[in-house]
């Protein structure tokens, strides 16, 4: 069974970059994506993925909230958090929020696949690029 | 004497409201520079890696890539070359912006590749302090926005008409392909407040393919505020 | 009354003298900020352009533009989340950082990526105002050179020892291939100054592809300056 992956964020270029990555893995598939929070927890329904990657700013319900929500709900996928800056303050309210981990947006490829097959199997990965190559 | 004094608290006032003023515009163009740069670099390395690892099984997707990093690198180059010049422009002597400080503006929107086409109609009139900073400061977003929306490498119209009794200020450029939604942003929220706290209105809107923001800034009068 | 006099003037000197410093750090920050995102950005255009112009002819030339696209975007991002960590730090309140600073510059450093080791030896002293500004500053020049110049993903050494009277701030990276030149920049002469206008010594090498930074700033003596 290969893990399904959805994406959220705002930026339709960075989601197409990551929907290349993520479809390039033979044990990922992607299922589909969103970019806003209200969409997302749409998307946790309908598509049903196993992991789900979600950025914290976004125009209208932001991506905190959302994983709040989606985790109020019954069989939510597991949440990683995509952050590009303030790392320590988002983090904290994202694994307040129920998330599983946080990457940073500028993480290693690998990290980032790593980091999803990891809170597929169950591992919390509360850690960015940057604290886990330490 | 309590004459002097008073004039002397008035003074340190007015130059401590100047020091929040600066700070609080340094620290949005930190934001600014923030937001500017890290999603486009984010954007960046969410393309260069996503098509390596699709790799030379799909050379179409990587030749897409490559023209969607291009385009957002020097649409990130633009803005971030306006942000630097306005770090630098706080840095300075001048307090608050003015209409003098157009000429530089218009200037560094120039540099960064904008065509920029200025028309100036009328007999300039004496506008008060604040009312100069609110025409800047409207001008300077609009011409921001026409830079980051508008349809690259398409002139860009400002236009100055004087009335007897008011400045009329037109950005106006070509909208982008799938632009011209006017939802979403701070800027045409903050251009808006900061023409009716003057006095004046603002218009802004999408039509056949053009942006256009009209403010209307009325000079100061007798009996008004400064 | 006359020394109440010179008092004042004083410290309106100092202040003056404060104000200058901030406004040149402020200035320093926004020309590395062009440099970093300027040259950055112009690297990712250029190999987008590039390689997009060879075609897909030649698939293996898109993967290596595409791989050093996404190195480039990614130090430059890190080296634009120091930078701007040091913006909203000039915009803050404190003047002037001193030693107690290291720890945040430090965070900085690690949240950018760099693998960075921290070692203390010895009693701390008091150093004086202006030596643990010197300290500081060399520091943080010393930091961003292993950032810039260093081999990426290497860990970086950051030593404090603190002598009876003097500390003793050693940095020490591995260099990146091709690297370990010692000539061109402003950032070794600088640190050099700062060092010698406390009466302290800098010394700067490659050797034995490492890189390393010694500086000792003594503390400052009955009868120094501050
Ligand atoms: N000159 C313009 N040309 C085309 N579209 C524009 C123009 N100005 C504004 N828009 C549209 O209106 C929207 C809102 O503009 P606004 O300035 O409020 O926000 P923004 O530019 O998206 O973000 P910011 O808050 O940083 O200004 C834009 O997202 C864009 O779709
Ligand atoms: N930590 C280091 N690791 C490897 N090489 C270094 C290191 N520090 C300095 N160098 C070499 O010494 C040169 C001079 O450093 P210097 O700090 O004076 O200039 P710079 O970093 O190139 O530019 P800037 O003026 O912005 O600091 C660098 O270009 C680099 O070749
Ligand atoms: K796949
Ligand atoms: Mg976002
Ligand atoms: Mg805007
Ligand atoms: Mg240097």
């Amino acid at each position: 069974m290969r893990i399904r992956v959805a994406l959220v964020d705002d930026q339709a270029l960075f989601r197409a970059g990551i929907r290349m990555l993520v479809s390039s893995q033979p044990d990922l598939e992607f299922v589909g994506e969103a970019a806003d929070g209200e969409a997302a927890i749409a998307l946790a329904a309908d598509a049903r993925p196993d992991v789900m990657l979600m950025d914290i700013r976004m125009p209208g319900k932001d991506g905190i909230t959302a994983t709040a929500e989606i985790n109020a709900r019954s069989n939510p996928p597991r949440i990683l958090v995509l952050t590009t800056f303030d790392l320590d303050e988002s983090a904290a309210r994202a694994i307040r929020a129920g998330a599983s981990g946080f990457v940073l947006k500028d993480a290693e490829p690998e990290f980032l696949l790593a980091a999803i097959r990891t809170v597929h199997a169950g591992n919390a990965v509360i850690a960015a690029s940057a604290t886990l190559r330490l | 004497l309590a004459r002097a004094g008073r004039l002397e608290s008035r003074i340190s006032q007015e130059r401590a409201r100047y020091e929040v003023a600066v700070e609080q515009e340094r620290t949005r163009i930190a934001r600014d520079m923030h937001d500017v740069v890290a999603h486009s670099l984010a954007v960046v390395i969410a393309q260069a890696d996503g098509a390596r690892y699709v790799g030379a099984s799909e050379p179409e997707a990587q030749g897409k890539a490559l023209a969607t990093i291009a385009t957002t690198a020097r649409t990130a180059l633009s803005e971030v070359r306006v942000l630097l010049g306005e770090l630098r422009h706080t840095a300075g002597e001048s307090p608050q912006p003015d209409l003098s400080d157009l000429t530089p503006l218009v200037e560094q929107f120039r540099a960064s590749g904008m065509p920029l086409l200025v028309a100036v109609h009328g007999d300039p009139i004496p506008l008060g302090a604040g009312h100069e900073i609110a025409a800047y400061r409207i001008a300077q977003e609009a011409l921001t926005n026409a830079l980051r929306h508008g349809a690259p490498g398409a002139p860009v119209d400002l236009t100055l008409t004087w009335e007897t009794d008011a400045l009329h200020l037109r950005v106006a450029n070509a909208v982008a392909d799938g632009g011209g939604g006017v939802g979403g942003g701070h800027g045409l929220p903050g251009m808006h407040e900061r023409a009716s706290l003057v006095g004046g209105t603002l218009d802004a809107r999408a039509a056949e393919g053009r942006f256009m923001v009209d403010a209307l800034i009325p000079a100061v009068t007798r009996d008004g505020a400064s």
